[in-house]
């Protein structure tokens, strides 16, 4: 296995990071510095803030959360097997027929109960 | 299917049927129905006795059917001179105590009668098998019922001496089911009782048999000192239980020793006979004498079984043919005795709701046809020449000072003992003067009552006059046995 | 040359961290034009979104306002970074470098030509994949960071929004698999210039866009959605949410989310490239002769334009249209779709082989 | 440097992982989403040893197996989590708090 | 081309089939009592036993879907109790469910998922196969426990089983891993021929060993591993208690059998250790913990735990002295354990159902009081569900004991002998607390306006009729142990 191509790969992560540290330290560096409580205070529209930020939300957005890992490692899946498609035949192609007629009544049935429906 | 059968599932499907379907408000029938049950079954077993054969000590009436293939587990019922005679004394007292119950026990009168016939047929199938694993069913399956009328019907403490009774009874008898897989594993895969017979063992193996046997029938007989859950169950069992127990169950342990310890740990029990004699003797003399400062009736006749138990078992290893025999009249005798001894106490707790002695006296006077009875089965009870409880004493006594002089002397002093607290109970709570407003008020036994002491006391007038075709038909049967004790079986 | 500079290098530094530094030097050559595209992206957004609305838009500074994003970056420079009290510090700064990283490492693998890339991994694609799902921890972190409730409400809509689209995103991934084949993404764009029509001279009509058209649709619309750009920026809503979850970065960090979008932007136009439009090939043989990167190129513009076109053009999607839209619509589609290219693979009208 | 990376390395880290992960469901009293971090972590240990055993066995063995098996673990792997984090939000709306010593109403 | 063998796992293709449709259909229900959805699951879970139990009676052992699983007596005999388990869990369920909020279909589509688990499990051929029927099996009922949302405790009971369970399966799969390494295959046949050579690394095979037991320790709920078993018991909606403490035992087992005995019997000196080890400490830790019980439901978690305990004492002597001849007693005797303890534990929780009505559960032990008044048949057959479980004749539970204690003294080891003892002894203090229910049903009078008990419903029929199965497995006990030991001798043979 050539492991060397992803040599790039990993120093670009690198770079990216630099990117993204660079540039806030020369904000830090060459921007004033004058703060006072106005300014540090959180952002409401004007009013002050009255309450912690980290507040209960919408438990849809677990939902999402969770639905998207499931679906995401379908894809996962289905990812070697298009890749291998041409070479497996049908045998392969039917038996992913078979995973993906699970995944849509898993679907449909998310579907009925309504948990993708936002309102 | 086989008369044993017959025996054995009658009274268990009357039983299950006054359970299935019988209520509170047909009592009338459910008490009918149960007479019925209990007297078909008693005369089904009859035939047992007219047919007998008493010149061989094969098993006889065999029946011998496949029960549990993967464990070679076998439906194998018989009878010998031994056994018969206490199938026959279960059905018998069954009967006496549907008649005993029929107008005291008024809270699920079916629940109760079911009970007793189930537990009927569960002790006649203890007494016919002849397949270890069957013996071992039934000799369990006797705890349910029991634990149920104790605890159901029973007096203020019952949910203690039910949980006591059935705990330590199930502590032994899971021991005993140990040695039996032993066996079972020893003898190539039987868990046949005549094949065991034959098995030779090592003295250690027949030890560690015999101990575990012993822990079983120990507890059941009971011997001292496993015996203090007996004058509890007694105490607190309604009086139908405490006639079955004193009557029947004790008889399954001394019934254990003859058919499992003896025969397959010869050489053991010869080893450890001089235990068995000393807690025997213990329990003659020493129980006997806490028998005597006892207040409660029948606490006292709890302690009197335990010393008339202490003789059979003394005769048992005795190893001769009179103390065996003796040993096996005490068991029948004991059970026609105690059994009426409980059922007086019932009669006069039904009357006064108490059972201390200090609460009667002179009874005779407002109860004599009653009082009659009682001091006669309290003199049974003692050992009085011509009655029953005489021959069987006087044969271990017999056996025992043949045996040994001194044996035979501390066993004698039991009779003494024994005459000491009957007859003191028998001053203290019939004799004498009308002792307070309660015994005053007494009304005297009704036809009921009258029929079924008499009917006990006809057995043991009749057992202690004649006993001879009760020693017959044991005879081959115990000869046998002793031969075969007396052969040692170590490889 | 190149080769004399190779030697040189091997010979003054060792094999190993010569490596190092010429992919580095590599990588500089790749981000210096990148953010130059950036800056000027957000110049051609403004113009012609201006053009659109009948308006001249950026013209102060430099002809035709030219030298607009040179100012606004140095501008950006020099403003105060404010850091809130109440804010997380540490992840708060992490926050802005989540967001630009993966969409620049992203570019490690994407081909500019034939075996042009800077790494040509045989799991290119998975390697996108894997690189732009980390977007969301940037989004999550800086609005879970700012501890203020606009940035956390904000930052959780577009976390859901982001994910929710991905799925869709990456079963056009699986579908464009399932005809080429490969997860490198040069061979996928080989892949698109060989079949019947290409043999023809109208390569263009040998790209999968034809083939896969529902997919192409679909996935250029979820790429609008996952670079959070209009229709769906209801997470910077101005008028719900104010700048969602950048609402308290100022200065350079603030920058970064911009950088990242825009970058992103064109990764994805540039994604959309390859996968559907052919990559570097050119469209009709007969212009074969104009070089690979430049068809690229164009390429690239002519999709980052309909991003900009889009804006220009939609009103803003309600957020629970945009959740309909994902799971309902997107998902069911693609999935019919990849069972009908399965089936066509199968079937001897396949035009794979 | 330290030498060539060796089986014994993979399967020391896939030890201290699966170590940390049991440490981290025992030792930790606070927070219920650090106890599905430390089975993610069990997991993810697990899934280490599989591949580097797949890669070091001998070529006789069934070295696809492992990886295959690893791609199992990853998928249960995301449906156990979802399950773990649904039931955390059921519990966090009976009891308002994802603390683990306050899980104490069954005892006995 | 590949031989793929679908023959082989028709009935778990035809579950799958059935569970989706019953998740699907429920949707389009609209009976509020979920009639349709109750039955469909019914009649699908009696046709996936009816078509187990014919492939029992085919007695073949066949292999599919490339080596991955096997199917053989004993697999579709686990399986078919399985599914009559679950249909006996739902159908007592059925009354309790509606008042409480969980009348829904995934109650019934879980269900069936959870037993697909456990067919996949006992018919696995592949330590993969075993992975992955035991995570389908747990992950439905981690669900299942808190399907109750509104309440506190079972979405507590829920965490903690979910917690541990998938500690366990981390166990379990580091083991494997092991295991893989040590043999280079999954397949378990395969691990069995690599460990029969002697060719593996025996270090790392006891310390994936070690893992592997004390992964099914968790599952089967044996100590030291039993702390989820009282929680879960007890926290758990009783419904899915039922769903518990019924089928996943059997699938435990199963998987116990797969594992270790079909796959890693040559290392049974080692992991027979363990077992006798965790054997007795389930044995003392559960019978002396449940008498200091006062919840019922809690009672019969810490009897599970002993009584899993004496069933692991069978599969810990297999082995005597490296020879395999009395494996078959030994492992049959275990199987026919589990298969009594299921079902006199299902009809004693079922029965606590029925007891429960609306707004009230009835899970303290003096709930029971006075039963054998208030209801009669309901309190026989609650008391012939506790002797069965103290192993008292005539009791199909006195056959588990003996054929288990049966398969210790067959050893003729001394060891083996004296922990026979010991067992006996501990369930002796195991009939303490059985006793005492029946004491508080009999003995005790029923408490002031305590309700009358429904009767004459299906369920109440149903339950007669377990407790009926149970006496009359009691009285003839012999079709199935030579079941039980049928399959478990066609298992090994193989």
């Amino acid at each position: 296995m050539d492991l060397q191509q992803y040599l790039p790969v990993i120093l670009f992560i690198l770079v990216g990071i630099g990117v993204g540290i660079v540039p806030q330290v020369l904000g830090f560096v060459l921007g004033p510095q004058r703060p006072d409580v106005a300014k540090n205070s959180p952002y409401e529209c004007g009013f002050e803030a009255f309450e912690d930020a980290r507040m209960k939300f919408d438990v849809r957005y677990y939902l999402v959360a969770i639905l998207f890992i499931l679906f995401d490692l379908e894809i996962a899946f289905l990812f070697p097997w298009a890749v291998a498609l041409k070479e497996i035949g049908a045998t392969g192609f039917w038996a992913m027929m078979m995973f993906l007629t699970i995944l849509v009544v898993g679907f449909v049935y998310e579907w009925k109960k309504g948990a993708l429906d936002w309102e | 299917m086989g008369l044993l059968s017959v025996a054995i599932w009658l009274p268990i499907a009357v039983g299950a049927i006054l359970l299935a379907l019988g209520r509170d408000d047909q009592a009338k029938a459910v008490r009918w129905l149960a007479l019925i049950g209990a007297i078909a079954s008693f005369l089904v077993t009859l035939p047992l006795l007219s047919g007998f054969d008493s010149g061989t000590a094969a098993m006889q009436f065999v029946e011998n059917y496949a029960w549990i293939e993967r464990f070679n587990i076998r439906y194998h019922l018989g009878v010998d001179g031994i056994s018969v005679w206490f199938v026959l004394l279960t059905a018998f007292i069954t009967i006496i105590v549907v008649i005993a119950a029929w107008e005291v026990i008024t809270d699920r009168v079916n629940q109760y009668m079911g009970a007793f016939l189930i537990l009927s047929g569960v002790m006649v199938g203890v007494f016919s098998a002849l397949d270890g694993l069957l013996f071992y069913v039934f000799f369990e399956a006797t705890l349910i019922p029991m634990y149920i009328i104790i605890g159901v019907w029973g007096g203020p403490r019952r949910v203690y001496a039910a949980f006591k009774f059935f705990l330590y009874t199930l502590l032994g008898s899971l021991l005993m089911l140990v040695a039996l897989l032993y066996l079972y594993y020893k003898s190539g895969g039987s868990f046949q009782i005549l094949d065991w017979h034959k098995l030779p063992l090592p003295a250690d193996v027949q030890t560690l048999l015999f101990f575990a046997f012993f822990a079983a029938f120990a507890v059941k007989v009971p011997m001292w000192p496993v015996h203090t859950w007996l004058p509890d169950a007694h105490v607190e069992a309604p009086t139908g239980g405490s006639v079955v127990l004193a009557a029947i169950m004790l008889k399954l342990g001394a019934y254990g020793f003859v058919r499992f310890s003896m025969p397959i740990a010869p050489d053991a029990s010869h080893q450890w006979a001089w235990l068995i004699v000393a807690l025997s003797l213990v329990a003659v003399i020493y129980v006997g004498l806490v028998a005597l400062v006892q207040q409660d009736m029948k606490k006292l006749v709890a302690y009197s079984s335990i010393a008339h138990m202490g003789f059979v078992t003394l005769g048992f290893f005795l190893f001769s043919e009179l103390g065996v025999a003796g040993g096996l009249v005490q068991m029948v005798s004991h059970g026609f005795v105690s059994g009426a001894m409980f059922l007086c106490i019932g009669v006069l707790y039904d009357r006064v709701h108490s059972r201390e002695i200090k609460a009667y006296g002179g009874v005779v006077n407002t109860m004599p046809k009653f009082a009659a009875f009682a001091v006669f089965f309290a003199m049974a009870n003692s050992g009085l020449p011509g009655t029953s409880g005489f021959i069987g004493e006087w044969m271990v006594i017999l056996a025992s000072v043949k045996f040994s002089f001194v044996i035979g002397l501390l066993a004698a002093t039991a009779l003494i003992l024994g005459a000491a607290y009957n007859l003191w109970m028998v001053k203290r709570v019939y004799l004498g003067d009308i002792a307070n407003d309660n015994v005053r008020s007494l009304t005297d036994i009704n036809g009921r009552e009258f029929l079924m002491l008499a009917v006990l006391a006809i057995a043991t007038l009749a057992m202690g006059v004649y006993p001879k075709p009760v020693t017959d038909v044991m005879h081959v049967s115990v000869t046998e046995l002793l031969k075969h004790v007396a052969t040692s079986k170590l490889p | 040359m190149l080769d004399t500079l190779q030697q040189a290098g091997t010979s003054l530094l060792g094999p190993t961290l010569w490596l190092v530094v010429w992919s580095l030097i590599k990588i500089v050559v790749v981000v210096l034009p990148l953010m130059g595209c950036v800056a000027y992206l957000t110049l051609w957004e403004r113009k012609a979104i201006g053009w659109t609305q009948i308006r001249p838009g950026p013209n102060r500074v430099g002809p035709f306002g030219l030298l607009t994003p040179i100012a606004d970056a140095v501008k950006l420079i020099f403003k105060e970074i404010i850091r809130p009290t109440a804010a997380n510090k540490g992840l708060f700064f992490l926050g802005p470098i989540m967001t630009i990283m993966p969409a620049l490492a992203a570019w490690a693998v994407v081909p500019f030509g034939p075996d042009v890339a800077l790494a040509n991994v045989n799991a290119g694609l998975l390697f996108l994949m894997a690189i732009t799902s980390l977007e969301v921890y940037g989004v999550i972190i800086a609005g879970w960071a700012s501890n203020s409730k606009y940035a956390f409400l904000g930052a959780l809509r577009a976390s859901a929004q982001m994910v929710s689209y991905e799925i869709a995103m990456g079963f056009c991934f699986v579908v464009v698999l399932m005809v080429s084949g490969t997860l490198n993404m040069s061979e996928i764009v080989m892949g698109q210039g060989k079949g019947m029509f290409a043999e023809h001279g109208v390569g263009i009509l040998s790209w999968n866009w034809l083939p896969l058209l529902p997919i192409f649709v679909v996935y250029f619309i979820s790429g609008l959605a996952e670079t959070n750009r209009h229709p769906f920026d209801v997470v910077e809503g101005e008028s719900e949410i104010v700048a969602g979850h950048m609402i308290e970065y100022s200065g350079m960090s603030f920058a970064m989310f911009f950088l990242a979008e825009y970058a992103n932007m064109i990764l994805v136009s540039t994604l959309a490239v390859i996968l559907f439009l052919g990559g570097w090939l050119s469209p009709f043989a007969f212009l074969d002769f104009i070089p690979g990167w430049i068809w690229l190129a164009i390429k690239v513009f002519v999709v980052v334009t309909m991003f900009l076109w889009v804006r220009a053009t939609f009103p803003r999607f309600r957020y629970d249209q945009i959740m309909r839209l994902g799971w309902k619509i997107f998902i069911p589609v693609t999935l019919v779709w990849l069972v009908v290219v399965g089936l066509w693979i199968q079937s001897p009208w396949n035009i794979w082989s | 440097m330290l030498g060539p990376v060796s089986l014994g390395h993979y399967l020391s880290l896939g030890a201290v992982l699966f170590a940390l992960s049991v440490i981290g469901i025992f030792l930790n009293r606070r927070n219920l989403i650090v106890l599905l971090m430390a089975i993610e972590l069990m997991l993810l240990a697990v899934n280490l040893n599989f591949v580097a055993f797949s890669h070091y066995l001998p070529a006789v063995a069934d070295r696809m197996a492992g990886q295959v098996f690893v791609f199992f673990i990853l998928t249960v792997a995301a449906a156990e989590s979802a399950i773990g984090l649904a039931i955390l939000v059921v519990l966090f709306r009976n009891r308002a708090s994802i603390n683990v010593d306050e899980l104490d109403t069954l005892k006995g | 081309m590949i031989e793929m063998n679908w023959l082989v796992i028709y009935p778990e293709l035809l579950l799958l089939v059935l569970a989706c449709a019953v998740a699907l259909v429920d949707l389009f229900v609209t009976d509020p009592k979920r009639r349709p959805t109750f039955w469909l699951t019914q009649a699908s879970l009696a046709v996936v036993a009816a078509l187990h139990l014919s492939y029992v009676q085919g007695g073949v052992t066949a292999y599919g879907m490339q080596d991955m699983v096997v199917a053989d007596p004993m697999g579709h005999l686990l399986a078919f109790f399985a599914a009559i388990a679950v249909m006996v869990s739902i159908a007592y369920a059925q009354p309790y469910i509606g008042p409480r909020e969980m009348l829904k279909g995934e109650f019934f589509s879980l269900s069936m998922f959870s037993l697909l688990g456990i067919c996949v499990m006992v018919s696995a051929n592949n330590f993969l196969v075993v992975y992955l029927g035991l995570e389908l099996m747990s992950l439905s009922l981690y669900a299942l426990v808190a399907l109750r949302r509104d309440s506190a405790v079972a979405t507590e009971a829920a965490m903690k089983y979910f917690v541990l369970g998938a500690l366990a399966s981390g166990f379990l799969l580091y083991g494997l891993s092991m295991m893989y390494g040590a043999t280079g295959t999954l397949e378990i046949p395969g691990v069995f021929d690599v460990i029969g050579k002697g060719e593996a690394n025996n270090t790392v095979l006891v310390f994936g060993l070690v893992f592997i037991v004390a992964g099914l320790g968790f599952k089967l709920g044996a100590a030291p591993f039993h702390m989820w078993v009282p929680d879960v018991y007890h926290g758990a909606p009783t419904a899915v208690t039922l769903l518990i403490a019924g089928a996943p035992k059997l699938a435990a087992f199963g998987m116990t059998i797969r594992l270790l005995v079909e796959g890693m019997l040559g290392l049974a000196v080692d992991w027979q250790q363990m077992l006798l080890v965790m054997a007795i400490a389930s044995l003392a830790i559960g019978n002396f913990a449940a008498i200091a019980q006062s919840n019922l439901k809690r009672m019969l978690a810490y009897s599970a735990i002993a009584q899993m305990g004496f069933m692991l004492l069978a599969l810990a002597s297999g082995v005597v002295s490296g020879n395999t001849l009395s494996a078959g007693n030994a492992y049959s005797s275990a199987m026919f354990y589990m298969v009594a303890y299921t079902l006199t534990t299902l009809g004693s929780i079922g029965l606590l159902m029925l007891l429960s009505r609306e707004g009230f559960e009835s899970e303290d032990i003096n709930d029971l009081a006075g039963l054998g008044r208030r209801a009669p048949w309901m309190a026989g057959v609650m008391a012939v569900f506790m002797f069965s479980l103290t192993g008292i004749p005539p009791t199909v539970g006195f056959y588990a004991k003996l054929a288990v204690l049966q398969a210790l003294i067959t050893t003729n080891i001394d060891l083996y002998l004296w922990i026979a003892v010991a067992a006996v002894l501990l369930s002796l203090i195991g009939a303490f607390y059985y006793l005492r229910v029946i004491k508080v049903m009999y003995f005790d009078e029923p408490p002031a306006g305590a309700p009358a008990v429904s009767q004459g419903s299906g369920v109440s029929a149903l339950l007669a009729v377990n407790g009926a199965a149970v006496l009359l497995l009691g009285i003839l006990p012999g079709g199935l142990m030579a079941m039980c030991r049928d399959a478990i001798v066609k298992a090994l043979a193989t």
